[in-house]
């Protein structure tokens, strides 16, 4: 058994080496103690990083925990990104955003929206894993339901769908 | 008059028209159809090239404003009211709000293009370092509705490319057309989807005839177009 | 110009991002502090992390600096960093799609299809054992012909070529 401040300094290591967001029940499970231990630390990893002083942070998504810069450093970080994510098609960008406000969300909707099929332009953000199929809606057809995925977040730099622009904050 | 702009480079039918009313610094909540409409066709007829798959869908909304237009030079007799007997509506409302609504993930598509570029502050995952990448070799994954996905795609793009033709001088003819939809339309007793009316036209140009054609029909009232839902499918139909 | 505090956190973010290590030159060009001074901030962060309670550490090596776990909590980055079987690249799904439906297919054939050279992406599918050569098709140059395999039924979850999604299914 390890001692607390080791379980502190694996879940930071694991934190850190994860790709995806990691859900508190895999963190606890891996490290051996129950998951309310687990949520405390966390919970302590989160406000220590929340200070200043550190150029990254702990955040909880819907998906799990994860790590990364804080937004206030984003030009530094820009600076020395070695390989910009390819730029996305406006058609895509447009599709994305239905997606992303309305999830979850059918082809048809989206179409509806933009006013051209959307069929290809699914099927291409679906094989970049920037959407995922959620089910189906339970309407004649039970057409598939498209939602954004963490790969999504990742790629606009969000931490989570909060960081989308609300109505009332924008116009 | 000199459009030099591709319909390509437009995102679809609703990107054109907020070009066209931004172009002529109009009121978006009032509309000159008129204006606006013969300004579309314009665009139109002067794309040089145009994958028909694209066309379908501005023919669409060709349809729709031809509509609009003419409900508003005719507004409906009182004795007919169309669902319940409220009061008509300015026939401009639904486009109006589609277009607000396209327009404002229109928007939301140029934020998203800025924080993927770092022009607004975002924050940053780890990159993944390629090393770690190639060190696994053999473990794959991949679904059977990604492979049919992918199946899809490669033939979708095979079809898009011969679709695309520069305009030439075709003999096709309006009265050509239309004898060709009736006959068509006949074989179909039940309609059929607007779009595919288009699938056999070999140009840019005899789709514009084509659908010339049909509004003509429409108008002799020997076809009927309707539209269940607000973009929905358009059914066309002959009328007995 | 940031407080002390701040380019620190500049610092630990840049190194937190970037997929490769950063030369101190550079890191000192991006925060716009002279080179001793970044030096001196650099050795506060490794100093700061090499205390216990944190998993992971700045290092210095020939190329730059860079943060990673340390060695200790291997176990645990291990246990997250589930190697994700590799998604077959878009181009490989493709070719894939194109040998299953049209097979037995000639290398030019498939070339003809998708409009891009086909030679590599067929050995490496070739090695991975997804498809495989079946005699050669009787026409000027005799080239060779691709079929899928055993291998390739097991990775969709197929039992035959009959299971195949066919056109008319969907739309």
């Amino acid at each position: 058994m390890l001692a607390r401040d080791e379980i502190k300094a694996a879940i930071e290591a694991m934190l850190f080496a994860s790709g995806e967001p990691l859900p508190l029940e895999e963190i606890a499970r891996v490290v051996g103690i129950p998951v309310e231990d687990t949520n405390g630390i966390l919970n302590e990893l989160v406000l220590e990083y929340n200070k200043s002083g550190h150029g990254i942070q702990v955040v909880e998504a819907a998906a799990g925990y994860s790590l990364c810069t804080k937004d206030t450093y984003y030009q530094f970080v820009k600076a020395v990104r070695r390989r910009p994510a390819k730029k996305l098609s406006q058609a895509a960008l447009e599709t994305l955003a239905i997606i992303a406000y309305q999830q979850p969300v059918t082809r048809a909707e989206i179409e509806a929206i933009r006013g051209v099929r959307a069929e290809r332009m699914l099927n291409s953000l679906l094989a970049r894993g920037l959407i995922a199929e959620a089910g189906r809606k339970e309407v004649p057809g039970r057409p598939v339901l498209y939602v954004t995925t963490p790969e999504f977040l990742k790629l606009f730099g969000m931490t989570g769908l909060t960081d989308l622009p609300r109505e009332d904050k924008e116009a | 008059m000199d459009y030099r702009v591709r319909l390509d480079s437009f995102e679809g039918p609703l990107d054109l028209l907020l070009h066209l009313i931004e172009k002529n610094e109009v009121d978006i909540y009032d509309i000159p159809i008129a204006v606006i409409t013969e300004q579309y066709f314009d665009y139109l007829s002067a794309a040089e090239e145009v994958n028909l798959d694209n066309l379908a869908e501005f023919l669409v909304m060709a349809a729709t404003l031809i509509s609009i237009k003419t409900r508003m030079l005719f507004p409906r007799p009182d004795a007919v009211p169309p669902d319940g007997g409220e009061e008509e509506d300015d026939p401009r409302e639904e486009l109006v709000q589609r277009l607000l609504l396209y327009r404002k993930f229109k928007e939301v598509a140029s934020y998203l293009a800025s924080r993927q570029e770092g022009e607004e502050p975002r924050v940053y995952y780890r990159e993944d370092d390629g090393r770690q990448e190639d060190t696994s070799p053999a473990e794959v994954r991949a679904s059977l509705p990604e492979l049919f996905r992918a199946f899809q795609a490669i033939w979708a793009e095979k079809r898009a490319k011969p679709a695309s033709y520069v305009v030439t001088q075709a003999d096709v003819d309006v009265g050509e057309k239309m004898k060709d939809l009736l006959y068509r339309l006949r074989q179909h007793p039940r309609g059929m989807v607007f779009q595919d009316l288009f699938t056999t036209a070999g140009s840019r140009r005899e789709a514009l005839v084509l659908f010339l054609a049909l509004l003509e029909l429409v108008r002799q009232r020997q076809v009927r177009a309707t539209q269940d839902t607000s973009f929905g499918r358009i059914r066309v139909q002959l009328l007995d």
